[in-house]
């Protein structure tokens, strides 16, 4: 670990890398409360809430956690096992959709 | 992946450390090992008797105590099992038992069998144990942690068992646990019980995840100069996939577990839709359980894996050594491994295919339940193929892995039969699921645990355990366990329902009284036969013949310390520096038929050893 | 040696077991032949491969077992092995899903024709619902269902009124004329299963589950609740009758609709109301 | 962070060096500290933990039958006497990601051993955390008086408290949890115990400016899954 910390030390990043993230964040966060501010609907607001959320999570990711500068092989770690949950996101909205559909569809009001 | 083994034409340095080779004409270099990273960890030695044996943080310790205690509450699920068998075989013999009782033992002796008898043994027995000895570490990288893990773990079991005895009794659930029911009148334990359970689930969780981060990060990051994953024994690969599934999977239960506690505690609907309960409508509504379902599965799936990998590991270990011979295809087997547990994730809705989710799902899990066959195939295939040209040594650790091979084949192939979606519709929530599930992940990974048991006791205690007694003790289990379940299965053909507390009145299954009643007394013979081992270790402890050095003749690092059994350190003054993999038996031109992973080449020059 | 017959006896055992066994499937009356039959390919191919792989390890223990100087073959992988196992494996077990996939299909998909049944389910009991001459179901509501409305049905509903109500746990089925099951719980999750059809599927509460077999042997079988519902579980129980096509209208003529169990009700008040003023 | 260097070892980049960093021995991840490799670990678990939940949320309200509650109305604060949609929420989200700024910079400082710098950044990231934990007590309590409970509230699918409740709390307690341990920190860092290697409390590991950065990672997190929560929670 002693060298791990020389080393470290010699390859710090500039404060501005930081600052021009950090405005970013705040910028990006604002154009999301835009989405709500004016009230955008639909496919709209969801590519926009999605494309500003993603960008900021990945920001945070990239710059603030480090993970550009990391090596590949403990970014590769962090990143598959998301292919689980992506998989398990998409298989609940489906599942979502069908227990709506069997609640209306059917004689079944609303599942009450 | 052939590049796994060609690291070494990576490294070109010079080095000041080089060992001299003894063969003649050998260039010294062919020796060198690149220079540690990481400084030697600085360990934390115990003084009194409470910091060396109650909260130790020598993982050796640790491992021992998990194994302890995972045996315990295994015990007390082998009680329960016997008391349901009793009441299924010979009810009239049963008649203190309520319905109530009987589904609180199913129940319990499912939690228990599972969460914290398997997956504590496996994980925080043999992990603790054997990781840091395998990779050639002095410790797991988090000692103090590590202790607490342990606690952790012991507070859950607490927990568990003191439901026992709060009004109302455990939870009669049954293991999945299912809201509704779970907590609603009508079930046994719906109070207390299911609150007590789900508290002790995620104190588990807490507990496991702190142990997890020590595994991982020892076989990650702190593994002995010379020692790549691709020479890790296969029990280390298996425990270590087992336990990235186990930290990316524990979280849906712990989920599930909160979510349940607040339905029950606060009212809440996340798994309650409108119930009309004894003419009254409750308070609860909007809710889905099927919700509840697939988070449970998506825990549950690869909690399957996570006892059944690390068996497949240790199985492959035990083979290879008793048989003289490399485990045959060892790349295959390591991605298989890791294939298994990555795909584990993308199949837990197989559990659920009548249970009345979208019934689209059938098909994509249908498919990739059975993709998974391959490489379970796979690994089958190349643990017999590994016999093949061996030198066996009929020893009582490979009769437990031969016995390991004839249920887990037996149990694999039902297997395939639930996975397939449409073969699973008439078998589903029938004895064919409990035979299935009992032979793959219950009686498969009892035979390696029993194997490694018989395998490293010399390591751990310095003594052999008696072979004849183990023989009684295999033939006992073996036998026993195979004439209780293969039957079981024409049970689940006939039609009859699990978790039915009695059947008898129907009659196309009065039939099967005398089964049953065979399957009862084969239960009882084969818990008994278990005493048998713990007469073994306790007579062994004290009389048993002296183990000394390496008594398998085996490879792998954890039989090289120093010291047996290995003291906190493990290693003594210098770290140990690994040359080649595990598997080097019977290599042609060789003086014994086996090179220990710390031979360097040069030793080993005028020898035909193809890998490193 | 010793093990290895042993073990040999153990396969011989199962395999015995298999062909002499009293106990196997009941005989199938509904038209899901072909999820028997896709049993029955699963039960030969895996049966093969765990006989195959078992007389191997067999073989493997008497031909190879220890001898002392006698060295073990050293050959840590045979890469064109491997890949043949594999290739094999993979074809055996797409073999096995596509029959799996093909029928599964089959049971999501319901025949236009089909008869729809409302299932309904409590701790610990089952009642059913047919629809009248319309041939709808009508709407219901969890909180409708009371003494004199045990199905919830919306008084509104005009579908509703022509129900047919049948309060006992028997439902008689036409011969050789699909149904649909659709399974609802009030409470917990229950599953409507009939060994002698095949088909099962879980009742839960708050949604509809659906799914459907067509029978096609007369006869009376026992309904089996396969999905653990509480301390009743193993005694909920019910019963259906498949009849010939006269039969089964006859016995539909015999049954309650919705609008006379109202008019019933009512009348009973009238009566109530009549001795009170009396 | 960026490339270590490794005696006797030449690190590629990219997929090439993956490759070569899986088939070395010793390490997988060079020159990653053993803690930092833990908490990368752990936070991977957490994502898990949190997917859990907000999967189970957007299936929940996915499938109710009842109209959810409108997040911009129900969540809207007077400010002058005009209801501003998300107020709060965007007062918080802006104070998280203050606080984000102010822990990489601390790890930067820390990296660099300006002790000063460093500490007085991991105290202005506590008192952030501090703040946002307040304004979301205020919050809770805005919306318990209104009416909204864990099992019913007066706006539409009675989910919606449940949920809310639920995400906002598990993620609360991780940023108070995020908050104590910033607080210990700041003062191991002004004790000087990370300059001079001194043991930790209750292990045998030395005192690193390595835990700073270990630590920034949790906060970090924190802060994405606010993100997350901000987006499917409050603009959905």
């Amino acid at each position: 670990m002693e060298e791990t910390k020389k080393n470290q030390e010699s390859t710090t990043h500039k404060i501005g890398i930081y600052l021009w993230i950090w405005g970013l964040l705040f910028v990006l966060s604002f154009f999301s409360y835009m989405v709500d501010w004016y009230q955008f609907q639909g496919l709209l607001r969801w590519s926009l809430i999605l494309f500003f959320m993603f960008l900021k999570a990945g920001l945070i990711m990239a710059f603030f956690m480090h993970l550009f500068w990391e090596r590949y092989a403990l970014v590769n770690v962090l990143l598959w096992p998301m292919t689980a949950i992506a998989c398990f996101v998409g298989l609940m909205v489906a599942e979502g959709k069908y227990t709506l559909f069997s609640r209306l569809f059917y004689f079944f009001i609303g599942g009450q | 992946m052939s590049e796994d083994f060609k690291d070494k034409n990576i490294i070109q340095a010079q080095s000041s450390e080089t060992i001299s080779g003894s063969g003649s004409g050998v260039s010294p270099d062919m020796d060198y090992v690149r220079p540690a990273e990481i400084p030697e960890q600085d360990l934390y030695h115990g003084h009194s008797f409470i910091t060396k044996w109650v909260f130790c943080q020598d993982a050796k310790v640790i491992g021992v105590q998990y194994f302890c205690l995972a045996t315990f509450t295994g015990i007390i699920g082998l009680i329960l099992s016997w008391l349901m068998r009793l009441q299924l075989g010979f009810p009239e013999a049963a008649g203190f038992m309520t319905a109530e009782h009987y589904y609180q033992f199913v129940t319990m002796h499912g939690m228990i069998m599972v969460v914290y008898f398997l997956t504590a043994l496996f994980l925080g027995g043999f992990g603790n144990y054997l990781i840091p000895l395998m990779v050639g570490a002095r410790d797991m990288v988090f000692p103090y942690v590590n202790m607490v893990s342990f606690w952790m773990f012991f507070v859950a079991v607490g927990v568990l068992l003191a439901s026992f005895f709060v009004p109302g009794g455990p939870t009669g659930s049954g293991w999945t646990l299912y809201p509704p029911q779970a907590i609603l009148e009508g079930t046994p334990g719906s109070g207390m019980g299911i609150i007590l359970m789900c508290v002790s689930l995620a104190l588990f969780v807490i507990g496991f995840t702190m142990g997890g981060l020590n595994y991982l990060i020892t076989i990650l990051q702190a593994r002995t100069r010379g020692m790549t994953l691709m020479r890790l024994p296969l029990t280390v690969w298996g425990i270590f996939t087992a336990t990235v599934l186990a930290m990316l999977a524990f979280p849906a239960l712990l989920v599930s577990a909160i979510m349940m506690s607040l339905d029950k505690l606060l009212g809440t609907s996340f798994f309650m839709p409108t119930i009309l309960k004894a003419g009254e409508v409750l308070e609860y509504g909007g809710g889905s359980p099927i919700l509840f379902q697939h988070l449970f599965w998506f825990f549950g799936h690869p909690e399957v894996y996570i006892v059944a990998l690390p068996a497949f590991g240790i199985v492959s270990d035990l083979i290879s050594v008793h048989s003289r011979k490399n485990i045959f295809g060892y790349r295959m087997m390591v991605w298989a491994i890791v294939g298994i547990g990555a795909l584990s994730f993308f199949v837990w809705a197989h559990h659920m295919y009548v249970s009345g989710m979208n019934p689209w799902f059938g098909f994509f899990f249908a498919t990739t339940t059975l993709i998974i066959a391959v490489p379970t195939a796979m690994k089958v295939y190349n643990w017999i193929l590994t016999l093949w040209r061996g030198n066996i040594r009929m020893n009582t650790v490979m009769l437990w892995c031969l016995g390991f091979i004839v249920t887990f084949v037996n149990g694999g192939i039902t297997g395939i039969f639930l996975g397939n979606v449409t073969v699973d519709v008439p078998l589903s929530d029938t004895y064919f699921v409990i035979a299935h599930f009992h032979m793959v992940m219950g009686i498969a990974p009892l035979m390696v645990i029993m194997g490694a048991v018989y395998h490293w006791f010399p390591l751990v205690t310095g003594r052999m355990l008696s072979e004849k007694l183990g023989k009684w003790h295999f033939w006992a289990t073996f036998l026993g366990a195979y004439s209780i379940y293969f039957p079981m299965h024409y049970l689940g053909f006939i039609g009859v329902p699990r978790r039915y507390f009695e059947m008898y009145d129907s009659p196309y299954m009065t039939s099967a009284v005398g089964m049953n009643e065979f399957i009862s007394t084969a239960a009882f013979l084969v818990g008994a036969a278990q005493f048998i081992l713990i007469f073994n270790i306790v007579k062994s402890l004290k009389i048993g013949k002296p183990a000394g050095k390496n008594p398998w003749k085996a490879n792998s690092l954890e039989w090289l310390t120093p010291s047996v059994p290995p003291e906190h350190g493990n290693w003594g003054e210098r770290l140990p520096v690994v040359h080649r993999w595990a598997y080097d038996y019977s290599v042609p031109g060789a003086k014994d038929d086996f090179i220990v992973q710390t031979t360097p080449p040069s030793e080993v020059v005028h020898t035909k050893v193809e890998k490193t | 040696m010793h093990a290895g017959i042993i073990f040999f006896l153990v396969i011989l055992g199962s395999v015995l077991f298999h062909i002499f066994t009293p106990w196997y499937w009941t005989d199938i009356a509904s038209n899901w032949q072909s999820m028997d039959d896709t049993i029955t390919l699963t039960f030969w191919v895996g049966g093969g491969v765990f006989v195959a792989v078992c007389l191997f390890m067999i073989y493997c223990v008497f031909k190879f077992s220890y001898k002392e100087g006698r060295k073990a073959e050293y050959k840590p992988e045979d890469k064109k092995l491997e890949r043949i196992l594999t290739w094999a494996t993979t074809l055996g077990v797409a073999a096995l899903l596509a029959p799996g996939l093909i029928v599964w299909n089959q049971y999501v998909n319901v025949p236009k024709n089909a008869i729809h049944i409302d299932v309904m389910a409590w701790q610990w009991g089952w009642q059913y619902r047919l629809p009248g001459k319309d041939g709808k179901l009508g709407n219901t509501k969890i909180v409708n269902i009371n003494e004199d409305n045990p199905f919830g049905i919306i008084l509104e509903d005009p579908n509703g009124k022509d129900d047919i109500l049948i309060q006992s746990d028997v439902i008689h089925l036409k011969n050789n004329r699909p149904v649909k099951i659709l399974l609802r719980s009030v409470d917990v999750l229950h599953n409507w299963y009939v060994p002698q059809f095949r088909a099962k599927m879980d009742a839960v509460p708050g949604v509809i589950t659906y799914y459907w077999f067509e029978p096609n042997k007369i006869g009376e079988y026992e309904v089996l609740c396969a999905e653990y519902c509480g301390v009743g579980h193993y005694a909920m129980r019910g019963g259906v009758k498949v009849q010939s096509k006269q039969d089964y209208e006859n016995w539909l003529e015999e049954q309650e609709t919705f609008s006379d169990l109202i008019a019933k009700q009512n009348k009973i008040e009238f009566n109530e109301k009549k001795l009170a003023k009396k | 962070m960026s490339d270590p260097k490794i005696e006797g070892l030449e690190l590629k980049p990219g997929f090439k060096g993956m490759a070569s960093d899986t088939a070395s021995d010793q390490t997988m991840f060079k020159g990653v500290h053993w803690g930092k490799a833990m908490m990368w670990i752990f936070l991977l678990s957490d994502t898990f933990v949190f997917s859990c939940f907000l999967i189970s949320y957007m299936k929940g309200r996915a499938s109710t039958p009842v109209e959810w509650p409108n997040p911009s109305e129900v969540f809207a604060l007077n400010a002058f006497g005009v209801p501003v949609p998300l107020l709060l929420i965007a007062i918080m989200t802006f104070v998280l990601i203050t606080s984000s700024g102010t822990m990489a910079l601390a790890v930067k400082y820390g990296y660099e051993r300006n002790r000063k710098m460093c500490g007085w950044l991991v105290l202005a990231t506590a008192l952030g955390g501090l703040t946002f934990v307040g304004m979301q007590a205020f919050e809770w309590s805005k919306l318990i008086h209104e009416g909204v409970r864990p099992w019913e509230n007066p706006f539409g699918a009675p989910q919606f408290g449940s949920y809310f409740f639920m995400i906002t709390g598990f993620h609360g307690t991780h940023v108070s949890i995020g908050v104590i341990f910033l607080f210990i920190y700041a003062y191991k860092v002004f004790a000087g115990h990370y300059d001079n290697g001194k043991k930790g409390w209750f292990t045998t590991m030395k005192g690193d400016y390595v835990e700073i950065e270990i630590l920034g990672l949790y906060w970090h997190f924190v802060d994405l899954v606010w993100v997350f929560i901000f987006a499917f929670f409050y603009l959905w």
